[in-house]
């Protein structure tokens, strides 16, 4: 196994978040990992990124070139890191915010939307890591939603239940999605 | 009774700065006509038995060359 | 016997910053003073909070100056002190940094480099080789200089580093840079009570029951400069002889060898792996210990018959490179690949170099090239 | 202090050595009496100091009591190391006016400002001593140095730095007093500050800070008669001597 996910949007949409979440929840069964945040060059003009590769071998070069996985959410960040989707690679695009032709490898959610009809739109990002998670369970489900509360030990519990709820909504939408389209 | 002083001033150590000389109420400290080893004219006492021990010349000394010693 | 799997699940995932920061608290670090500067700031964040709950010093100096003279200040009390900066920042510590080499004062200094000259960038980079290796400030001194390329060995190097420099009374540096810093990897934390630090004899602790003493840099008597620098000399021999550390990647049949260190070290054995896949033997030689540099392993690999040129793979204009052509000194082309611009080089970059490398390969041996 | 009847001894705490100091300079001056108070005070063997670069950097071998050097300016955050390191210890930075109030500025300025319980002693003698005598910080207006050939300039060269003023306005310190080194009630104002000084930090109440106007009878270019008098009457008109901050308190003239 040997997974490099990139997760990308603006900077408050909280993709810093659940990339440090993934990488933490990753090495309790996952052997080698690494997480980098941008925080240079890569982050001009508000966005934000960060890339994270689980893998069982040995992780030589800490970087990657394509990604197998990408979670993009909004425009700016799927113009820019689309291109460097791996060509059997999954990309889970934030439609709310960004223009996007739909094909195979392309998983489209209103994830925006779906976090604001639940209480909050900052919850997005937990809704595309729930359509992500449905479609690549390198994690259980169950280790994602008990983690909530210890991971975000400053988060109000009732902004960690929208975020619980997003995370499921986004786990069904994958699941009855694939239905739909 | 009364108590006896004597000044006694390290000659090498002294650099001739001349600062003890003034301070003395009773004139009893004046600058030698003699050199010590390093060149310089060096403070000296004239009637030293007559010293009060008010140490206002070590206090002075910059080089805690003057010391004031009691004499039994 | 292999340990238990359960040490396995007992390892956290640390940003590089605060690996090392923990690694300096679990070899009893005694005092921190840092100033903020980026991509280090997570260090002296993590050092705010873990040190003073543990009792112990820190303090967010008014300057990197200022804070390099309170480790000079602490180190001379004989405790065990540290600092973390970034390039520009390390820049000005490299006065402080000259006095401890010169008054043979142990401290740790981390630099989790950025690009320059100037303010550069916030970018990682590799351009303080020469500022770290040469000595720099002024004076004709070294220090240790350690590079890591992970999490676990800013951990651990971080460690190493202050049992070095009370070995040798000698300041030791942790040349990082940017992506090591930033990067998050499982670290499997030092358990242990802190490695003992030797008796300190010579800090300034008070002369009670014994002769004051002092500690200097300044040596006006006739020769005694002399004197007192030979004596450094003496110590950097010895650390010479027995310090250096470098790692080899599949360098046994090697025939294209690239030398990298840190994060272009890692990038590079990967690069290995992909040249391999290719058919092409390529191999890795990893300088760990900057200063004191394995010259002789350099010059041993490059002798040998099979080894057509070697790469220089750096974040920089070529700095490291000087030290291997010196090393090498003629057995085999020495060819550079640079990333002077706050970019990481990506394994694809660094194995198209290799390749092209090859194809100058016309009579079995590479020519030497200008640069 | 010392009754005058007991007598004068040379300090237990100064070293044979001979000082290097020219004659009539403020510095052995000041070496002198921080000795006293090192014996009076019985910590000689506990205190650690911090020498300057300037004519002072030998203090080392002038005392007995354990002393490092620091780079030029430095001198306060190296003293801030070693009582963080030690706080049991008395540690003094001893600097002068290029050391302090130029170079090391900021380190002076914000050692205090945390209120390090450290003891600074500040010789303010107008000059940069072992350079040459060139202009310093508190060369004062007018004044003729080296470096300001036709006499200090304001316009150009800024105005004397009052150290004591600057370091008064900040809330951390606990004592500041200026002195001077004029004639024998200087030399006995100063030892009562610089002793008051260490009974500060013995007693663990904080920063301590004393401004020395000291002679330099070198660059005064004039006897040391006379440089006592420059510093009485010109010097202390530009800097007036005067308790600053008592206990912790701003006190006001």
């Amino acid at each position: 196994m040997h997974e490099r996910i990139l997760i990308a949007g603006s900077g408050g949409q909280g993709v810093i978040s659940i990339g440090k979440l993934l990488a933490r929840l990753a090495a309790e069964t996952i052997q080698h990992i690494t997480f980098f945040p941008a925080y240079g060059a890569e982050v001009r003009g508000g966005t934000s990124n960060c890339q994270v590769i689980l893998s069982s071998n040995e992780i030589a070069a800490p970087i990657a070139e394509k990604f197998d996985s990408l979670l993009v959410m909004n425009q700016q960040s799927t113009d820019h890191f689309m291109p460097l989707l791996d060509k059997n690679g999954l990309a889970v695009i934030n439609q709310s915010m960004c223009k996007a032709h739909a094909d195979d490898r392309h998983v489209l959610v209103p994830a925006t939307e779906i976090a604001d009809r639940l209480g909050n739109a900052k919850a997005a990002n937990f809704v595309m890591l729930g359509v992500w998670l449905a479609r690549k369970p390198l994690i259980p489900n169950r280790t994602v939603e008990n983690a909530m509360a210890t991971h975000f030990p400053d988060a109000p519990p009732a902004l960690i239940d929208i975020n619980i709820r997003a995370f499921r909504a986004g786990l069904d939408f994958s699941s009855s999605g694939d239905r739909k389209a | 009774m009364k108590k006896h002083f004597r000044v006694a001033i390290d000659r090498e150590r002294c650099k001739g700065c001349e600062l003890c000389i003034p301070v003395c109420p009773l004139h009893l400290l004046a600058m030698s006509t003699t050199m010590n080893r390093k060149g310089y004219h060096v403070s000296e006492t004239v009637r030293a038995a007559e010293c009060l021990g008010c140490i206002k010349c070590a206090r002075m000394c910059p080089e805690a060359a003057i010391e004031i010693l009691n004499v039994p | 016997m292999k340990k238990p799997e359960a040490a396995f699940f007992s390892r956290v995932l640390m940003m590089g910053n605060e690996a090392a920061a923990e690694g300096a608290i679990r070899a009893g670090c005694q005092c921190y003073f840092g100033y903020p500067i980026t991509p280090q700031n997570e260090l002296t964040a993590y050092m705010a909070k873990h040190m003073p709950e543990r009792g112990r010093v820190f303090i967010q100096a008014e300057s990197e100056v200022a804070a390099i003279s309170m480790v000079f200040g602490a180190s001379v009390a004989g405790a065990r002190a540290m600092t973390s900066s970034s390039s520009p920042g390390i820049s000005l510590k490299q006065e402080g940094i000259s006095y401890m080499a010169g008054c043979q004062l142990p401290a740790v200094i981390i630099n989790v480099q950025r690009g320059g000259p100037g303010l550069g960038s916030i970018d990682p980079s590799q351009g303080d080789y020469f500022q770290a290796t040469k000595g720099g400030g002024h004076g004709d001194y070294h220090i240790i200089v350690l590079a890591p390329a992970s999490a676990q060995e800013m951990h651990d190097m971080t460690m190493q580093a202050f049992i070095l420099a009370d070995q040798y009374r000698i300041p030791v540096m942790i040349l990082a840079d940017g992506r090591v810093g930033q990067m998050m990897e499982p670290v499997r934390l030092y358990e242990d009570s802190p490695p003992p630090a030797p008796p300190k004899p010579w800090a300034l602790t008070g002369a009670k029951g014994r002769p004051p003493q002092y500690i200097r840099s300044l040596f006006m008597e006739e020769r005694a400069l002399e004197k007192h620098n030979y004596e450094l000399q003496a110590c950097y021999r010895q650390i010479t002889a027995t310090e250096i550390k470098a790692e080899e990647t599949e360098t046994g049949d090697c025939e294209w060898l690239i030398a990298a260190w840190g994060t272009c070290a890692r990038i590079s054995k990967g690069v290995v792996q992909k040249a391999r896949a290719q058919g092409i033997k390529a191999g890795l030689v990893r300088p760990i210990t900057l200063w004191p540099f394995p010259h002789e392993r350099l010059a041993r690999l490059a002798r040998r018959s099979q080894v057509k040129a070697l790469l220089v793979v750096e974040m920089n204009c070529g700095q490291m490179l000087e030290d291997v052509r010196l090393a090498v000194n003629g057995a085999a082309p020495v060819r550079f690949s640079g990333y002077p611009g706050g970019r990481v080089p990506t394994e694809t970059d660094v194995l198209n170099a290799l390749i092209e490398l090859t194809k100058t390969n016309h009579h079995g041996k590479v020519e030497q090239p200008a640069v | 202090m010392k009754t005058p009847t007991s007598g004068y001894q040379r300090p237990a705490s100064l070293t044979d050595a001979a000082m290097h100091y020219c004659a009539g300079c403020g510095h052995s001056s000041v070496h002198k009496l921080l000795a006293e108070v090192l014996d009076e005070l019985e910590i000689r063997e506990r205190t650690v100091g911090v020498a300057p670069v300037g004519c002072a950097v030998f203090a080392y071998f002038y005392f007995k009591c354990d002393i490092s050097e620091a780079a030029h300016g430095r001198a306060a955050a190296v003293a801030t190391g070693i009582k963080r390191a030690l706080p049991d210890r008395i540690v003094f930075s001893y600097q002068g006016d290029g050391d302090l109030a130029a170079i090391g500025l900021t380190e002076t300025v914000h050692a205090a400002n945390r209120g390090e319980p450290i003891t600074v002693i500040f010789i303010n003698n107008t000059v940069y001593g072992m350079t040459g005598g060139q202009m310093a910080p508190t060369t004062l207006a007018g004044q003729i140095t080296a470096t300001s050939p036709t006499g200090r300039n304001p316009a150009t060269m800024g105005c004397p730095i009052r150290m004591c003023e600057l370091l008064n306005t900040l809330e951390q310190p606990y004592y500041i007093e200026r002195v001077a080194l004029d004639g024998h009630g200087g030399m006995v104002a100063t030892k009562k500050a610089l002793l008051t000084a260490f009974q500060t930090q013995v007693s663990g109440k904080g920063y301590s800070f004393v401004e020395v106007l000291s002679p330099c009878p070198t660059h005064f270019r004039c006897s040391p008669q006379d440089s006592l008098k420059f510093v009485g009457q010109k010097m202390a008109a530009q800097f007036p001597v005067r308790i600053f901050r008592k206990e912790g308190v701003p006190v006001h003239a």
